[in-house]
């Protein structure tokens, strides 16, 4: 089954076109990894999935309904989390606190009182339960990352969206974050942007390779692998 | 189950307050009871700009909403006091939710101006309709009207009571706000509202509420100043009493509920005593307005708080 | 009176006051643009330009003219001098963060008015003006009446003195380096600074030179009105209004605005209330905040 | 100058009221011939040893208000010398405690709040502007603190404000303005443009002033408002109709000098006759360059500001006193003018509440009622060191006194006093009965 759709979806900026994607589609259930150079259009594709950004034009369905007008809220609402590239927490919060929000967004969505749980639930995976009642701002950043994805999580998404979640992050840390992702991945689809690939060959099971706002090819790990088209494009061919 | 510490503490505030009327000497007395209706007035601006981070220049509008809100009902339309009163709030409520409505497409800087011009545009049309306002000059609520369930406003006991009871009231809902789940959306539109937009929040209804809300605290404190002290006019809308919340607010503690009624107690008697001084008391309020944002951004309760592990709501 | 002489002569008092709104207009517009400063304290920059005026000429003996011109020399500098310290001393410490900046420059105004008031005193007074010709138009009316059809050689000096300041400013801004300067600070700070241009000199410069400007202008004024501690206000507003309606940091729109705002206040006066036309006004601002945020003439942002 | 004389018995509205006047203006006559009255005479034992009185002074001495509430202050301090120096009130000394209520009404409550229960003040006293007073009178009448304003506001007479407010010491608008429009009428002309501030004082001039013009046969064929924030004037000038031949002008607030000023090039010495309110040039010099176009128009003046062969004995000792020169300015500072044509009312109003506390036997707070029904029960003030503006009639049922009102002519930078009202020109009939208010 198809979870989310997208059908020649532009987005100008100006005089610039900055995507330009005739069709996409992820299936529930799928871990997908998007990837390309900078500039290639990635951050601001899922921004439109998200409705962070209008699309100039084109169609978004989720769950075989058109969300493209649908606001940013109202898309969370229907299952879509997604998690900034630049962190994006509130620091003057405890941990606690961070993740409170969303579960109870996702308590009051789904009609229970279940926040508090869900806000503690969604600390254990991600490992931060010790600090719960931390300051968010004085946290490593390594843990700051941990956070963001764990305020994804407390909102139980159907599609979560991370937007280069491992950035920054040391060795050990990313060993962490791949299994958290094929946990979360058990009842989540997950779509990823990533630069780095052997996250990328760990966790995705099929890959779409952006470049000047354009899918420049789509296909498993290996397929992309063996593409000649992807290697110009990273090469700078 | 730990017992709830801050609710025991706003409380035992509200208990003290009520206790100073046997303690102070009337004078303090009448000017606690003024100082009192502003920091009611200036508990709803911090919900606005302590909490949800939104500057407004321009409350002293809905301020005189509820002054007028009362007054003009009384003098034309012949309400009781007891009607009279939640009037002025009604219209100060409704006249925030217009406002807000438009005001909030704009954020930030834009926000800070275009509640400032709407107030500014109030205030001119107080005196443009000064026929019925009386413009500056403003008009008296008689005395004899100014009683609800038999007890006279205008006695200085009663008025102190009434005072300490609406701020109190004024006091424990922004308690409730603060800590209820809206309160931390709130909180979180202040500290990040793009990430709140991401969690599943529309951050507008939230940010509408929390000016509709500041606007019905304005609008209480003005009509109680109209009914307690028998004056209305179109001086009260003026761009100083937009200032005065702010400044209580900074100077008590941005977004701690205790905050404006720190800052309205201090403020008041700094200028007291700057009177003696000087002609030119009112250079105390630029000065405290220059240090505070040079140097002490949280003010006083928000300095203490950091050091008492932010239970202090 | 006829309409014809009444539109004419309310033109010519919207003139005045439009040459006096453009000069501490752009003022307050040459701050933002290049700042990103809005300087809540700007009206009172106009009241101190008077207040020092009327000091000036008040010290000075002889003709009403040598103070006149002693005072259109001294009070912009003292009060440029004196915004550049407070830029120095207090908008630079708070990184010019939009919001903190517009209390810091509240709390200036409340500074700047009560100095005043200590110093100058609570009550208005008169400075003379150099000359004073009253010059009758060649108008006839019905039997010839002749009063009210007149101006006087001073306001038309204010109006060709504000058209010479504003040449000086334009070539100021554009053919000199001092101008290039802050041009490119209001293009883009970070990149000025990479290019070595002293930023924080620039910025102290330009709310000095924004603050003068008001100055001048009210120098300009003072000798048909009068000084007054609590004369800030007005040209505050009405500066704000011509701002926003003319672009936010847009110099040429600001022109375009004031020329609008000051010629409408004589104009609108014929056929309103004053009141009215303010109450417009300030809705006006507000309006287009909300739905036209590039200003009235303001090219529309990316 | 010419003198009004009482009208004749015809034109005499058969109320009660008007009978008691009358029967007080025929007492003036003989207060003022049996009396030099009695200073110094106090038993000065009882002075050694008593706690002063004190005076709350509420006075503008920073806002828009601050012109006036110098002179007002000077004139205060000077009556409270001068009773001092002749043994004060009941033998004891007068202390007057001032405290700014920066022309603002919020703070106008607040300085008579801190009168009553801070400084324990004896009575409340002072202040100008309309708004300041309607801002503090409900407190001074919660607080049971009788207020004594110098305001020449119609707010006392018509009702609004308590028992505890009264303003014995000035005339108020209404009858300024309604006795201006016999000689208005009759001298310069009958067809009338108005141009007042836009706020509460100035439509008091517009709404009395037509009716009273009417009353005459008279016309206002032009009403301009001008907002009081307003700093140039021509462009409303140009309202003006052709065919006015009398132009009524009164103004207030800062930019008065500029008003005038531009009033005078406008008509360029030709045009209507003008008539204007002092309040256009209290605190501003006449001489000031840019006025020569006044000369030959005419002013009411409460109290004439220039000294001259009008000028009465008790007139000099008052001037005197208060430091003013024969000009009308600081004995200190020619530039310094005063606002003569108001502020004698705070010299008489100290003098009114020093002879009603004699009366009532006045010793402390709870003795407030009766020295407020002690000034309610006096009829008259006759013309004396006390009263050097001239003689009064006092309506206790309204709090309100009458007295002569001036209209000068501009004659070489001087007002010269052309005529003196009758105090029955400013007659109105009762709007309120404050006595039948309980304390």
């Amino acid at each position: 089954m198809t979870l989310l759709s997208a059908r020649n979806l532009v987005k100008d900026f100006g005089g610039l076109r900055a995507v330009n994607v005739e069709a996409f589609d992820l299936p529930a259930g799928e871990i997908r990894a998007v990837i390309g150079p900078n500039g290639a259009g990635k951050t601001t594709f899922v921004s439109l999935l998200c409705g962070r950004l209008p699309p100039s034009s084109g169609t978004i369905r989720f769950e075989d309904t058109d969300i493209t007008r649908l606001p940013a809220h109202e898309r969370v609402a229907r299952g879509i989390a997604y998690t900034f590239q630049i962190t994006s927490i509130y620091p003057n919060l405890s941990l606690l606190d961070n993740v409170m929000l969303p579960a109870q967004r996702r308590a009051s969505l789904n009609g229970t009182a279940d926040a508090a749980a869900r806000a503690a639930e969604a600390l254990e995976r991600v490992g931060l339960t010790d600090r719960a009642q931390e300051m968010a701002g004085v946290q490593a950043y390594g843990h700051q990352r941990l956070l963001e994805v764990a305020m994804g999580l407390a909102l139980s998404p159907k599609l979560l969206i991370l937007d280069e979640p491992t950035q920054g992050l040391a060795e050990g840390e990313i060993e962490t974050f791949i299994a958290l992702i094929r946990d979360v991945a058990q009842d989540a689809t997950v779509l990823l942007i990533e630069h780095n690939m052997s996250v990328v060959m760990a966790l995705a099971e099929r890959i779409t390779v952006m470049n000047f706002g354009e899918v420049l090819a789509e296909g498993t790990p290996d397929e992309i692998r063996a593409n000649t088209d992807v290697q110009t494009a990273y090469l700078g061919g | 189950m730990k017992p709830d510490r801050a609710l025991l503490l706003h409380l035992a505030v509200i208990a003290a307050l009520f206790a100073m009327q046997y303690v102070l000497p009337a004078y303090h007395q009448g000017n606690l009871a003024r100082i009192l209706v502003l920091a009611t007035f200036a508990t709803g601006y911090n919900i606005l700009f302590g909490y949800t981070g939104l500057l407004s220049l321009g409350h002293a509008l809905f301020f005189a909403a509820g002054m007028y809100g009362a007054g003009m009902t009384m003098r034309f339309l012949d309400w009781p006091a007891l009607a009279a009163f939640p009037a002025g709030i009604v219209a100060a409520t409704l006249l925030a939710g217009m406002i807000g409505a438009l005001a909030l497409r704009t954020t930030g800087v834009a926000f800070m101006i275009v509640t400032l011009m709407f107030a500014q545009a109030g205030y001119l049309t107080i005196l443009y309709f000064n026929e019925f306002t009386r413009g500056d000059e403003g008009f008296v609520i008689v005395q004899a009207t100014r009683n609800i369930l038999g007890f006279d406003l205008s006695n200085d006991d009663v008025r102190f009571v009434a005072a300490w009871l609406i701020f109190s009231v004024g006091l424990l809902v922004a308690l409730a706000v603060v800590r209820s789940r809206m309160g931390r959306v709130l909180v979180a539109i202040r500290e990040n509202e793009e990430r709140t937009r991401m969690l599943g929040f529309d951050p507008f209804p939230y940010k509408l509420s929390a000016v509709a809300l500041s606007g019905a605290y304005a609008g209480a404190a003005g009509a109680a100043y109209a009914l307690l002290f028998g004056s209305v006019g179109a001086s009260f809308a003026s761009i100083q009493y937009s200032i005065e919340p702010l400044l209580f607010v900074l100077l008590g503690g941005t977004g701690v509920v205790l905050g404006p009624l720190v800052g309205a107690i201090v403020i008041f008697y700094l200028i007291e005593y700057a009177r003696e001084v000087t002609t030119a008391y009112l250079i105390v309020v630029g000065v405290a307005l220059v240090l505070l944002i040079l140097f002490a951004r949280k003010g006083v309760l928000g300095s203490l708080r950091r050091r008492t592990d932010g239970w202090l709501p | 009176m006829d309409f014809g002489p009444q539109l004419f002569l309310a033109s010519l008092d919207g003139m005045v006051t439009a040459a006096v709104l453009a000069l501490t207009a752009l003022g307050l517009s040459l701050v933002f643009g290049v700042m990103r400063v809005v300087n809540v304290a700007h009206g009172e920059f106009f009241m101190l330009g008077a207040v020092i005026a009327w000091f000036v000429a008040s010290n000075i003996g002889g003709h009403a003219a040598i103070g006149f011109i002693a005072a259109l020399i001294i009070a912009p500098l003292v009060v440029g001098a004196i915004a550049a310290a407070a830029d120095w001393i207090v908008l630079k410490r708070l990184d010019y963060e939009p919001e903190a900046t517009i209390v810091a420059t509240i709390g200036l105004l409340y500074i700047l008015q009560q100095g005043a008031l200590v110093t100058f005193g609570p009550v208005a007074q008169a400075v003379e003006p150099p000359f004073n010709k009253r010059i009758e138009i060649p108008w006839f009316e019905g039997a010839n009446v002749g009063w009210g059809l007149f101006t006087t050689s001073y306001k038309l000096f204010v109006i060709g003195a504000t058209i010479a300041i504003l040449i000086g400013v334009w070539l100021l801004l554009s053919r000199t380096k001092i101008g290039l300067v802050m041009r490119a600070t209001q293009l883009d700070r970070e990149t000025a600074q990479a290019f070595g241009i002293p930023v924080e000199k620039v910025y102290a410069l330009t709310f000095g030179f924004g603050a003068a400007l008001a100055a001048l202008a009210a120098v300009l004024i003072v000798p048909i009105q009068q000084a007054d501690y609590l004369m800030g206000g007005d040209p505050l507003l009405l500066s704000f209004i011509v701002v926003i309606i003319g672009g936010l940091g847009s110099l040429r729109g600001t022109l375009v605005a004031a020329l609008i705002i000051g010629m409408s206040d004589g104009i609108i006066s014929v056929f309103f209330t004053p009141t009215l036309a303010k109450i417009i006004a300030t809705l006006a601002v507000a309006m287009v905040l909300v739905f036209r945020p590039q200003g009235l003439f303001g090219a529309k942002a990316q | 100058m010419t003198e009004a004389t009482t009208p004749d018995s015809a034109e005499k509205p058969a109320n009660e009221s008007r009978r008691a006047l009358l029967k007080g203006a025929a007492a003036i006559g003989a207060v003022a011939a049996g009396t030099q009255m009695l200073p110094g005479m106090v038993p000065y034992i009882q002075a050694q040893t008593s706690e002063p009185i004190k005076i709350g002074f509420q006075v503008h001495k920073t806002g828009i208000g601050a012109a006036y509430g110098r002179w007002y202050d000077r004139t205060t301090t000077a009556a409270a010398q001068l009773i001092n120096d002749e043994g004060g009130i009941n033998g004891r000394p007068v202390e007057i405690i001032a405290e700014d209520d920066g022309t603002d009404p919020k703070r106008g409550a607040e300085v008579i709040e801190k009168f009553a229960t801070q400084h324990n003040a004896d009575i409340a006293f002072g202040t100008l502007f309309s708004h300041v007073v309607i801002g503090s009178a409900p407190r001074a009448g919660e607080l049971k603190l009788p207020y004594f304003v110098v305001s020449e506001g119609h707010h006392v007479a018509s009702g609004m404000l308590n028992r505890y407010t009264l303003q014995p010491g000035i005339t108020d608008v209404r009858s300024q303005v309604q006795s201006m429009a016999p000689w208005v009428a009759d001298n310069l002309g009958k067809k009338v443009t108005m141009i007042y501030p836009d706020f509460a004082f100035g439509h008091d001039h517009r709404d009395y002033f037509s009716a009273a013009m009417e009353a005459q046969g008279g016309e206002v064929v032009a009403k301009i408002a001008i907002p009081p924030t307003e700093k140039s004037f021509t462009k409303y000038f140009t309202q003006i109709p052709r065919d006015t031949e009398v132009l009524y002008h009164v103004m207030v607030g800062p930019a008065v000098l500029t008003f005038v000023k531009e009033l005078g090039e406008f008509f360029g010495g030709r045009g209507p006759e003008v008539f204007g309110f002092i309040d256009s040039l209290e605190a501003v010099d006449m001489a000031s360059p840019g006025l020569e176009f006044l000369d030959g128009t005419y002013f009411w003046e409460g109290n004439p500001r220039y000294a001259g062969d009008w000028s009465s004995d008790h007139d000099a000792f008052y001037r005197k006193a208060v430091g003013v020169d024969a000009n009308g300015a600081s004995v200190t500072d020619p530039k310094d003018i005063s606002t003569y044509a108001h502020m004698f009312g705070c010299w008489e109003t100290l003098h009114i509440v020093k002879a009603a506390m004699e009366t009532s036997d006045y010793s402390g707070p709870e003795g407030r009622a009766g020295l407020i029904e002690a000034v309610e029960n006096m009829a008259v003030f006759p013309h004396s060191r006390a009263h050097p503006q001239g003689d009064k009639l006092f309506n206790g049922r309204t709090h309100q006194a009458f007295g002569h009102q001036f209209i000068s002519q501009v004659k070489d930078e001087k007002l010269v006093p052309v005529h003196r009202t009758s105090i029955f020109d400013s007659y109105y009939p009762d709007e309120v009965d404050y006595t039948k208010q309980s304390f």
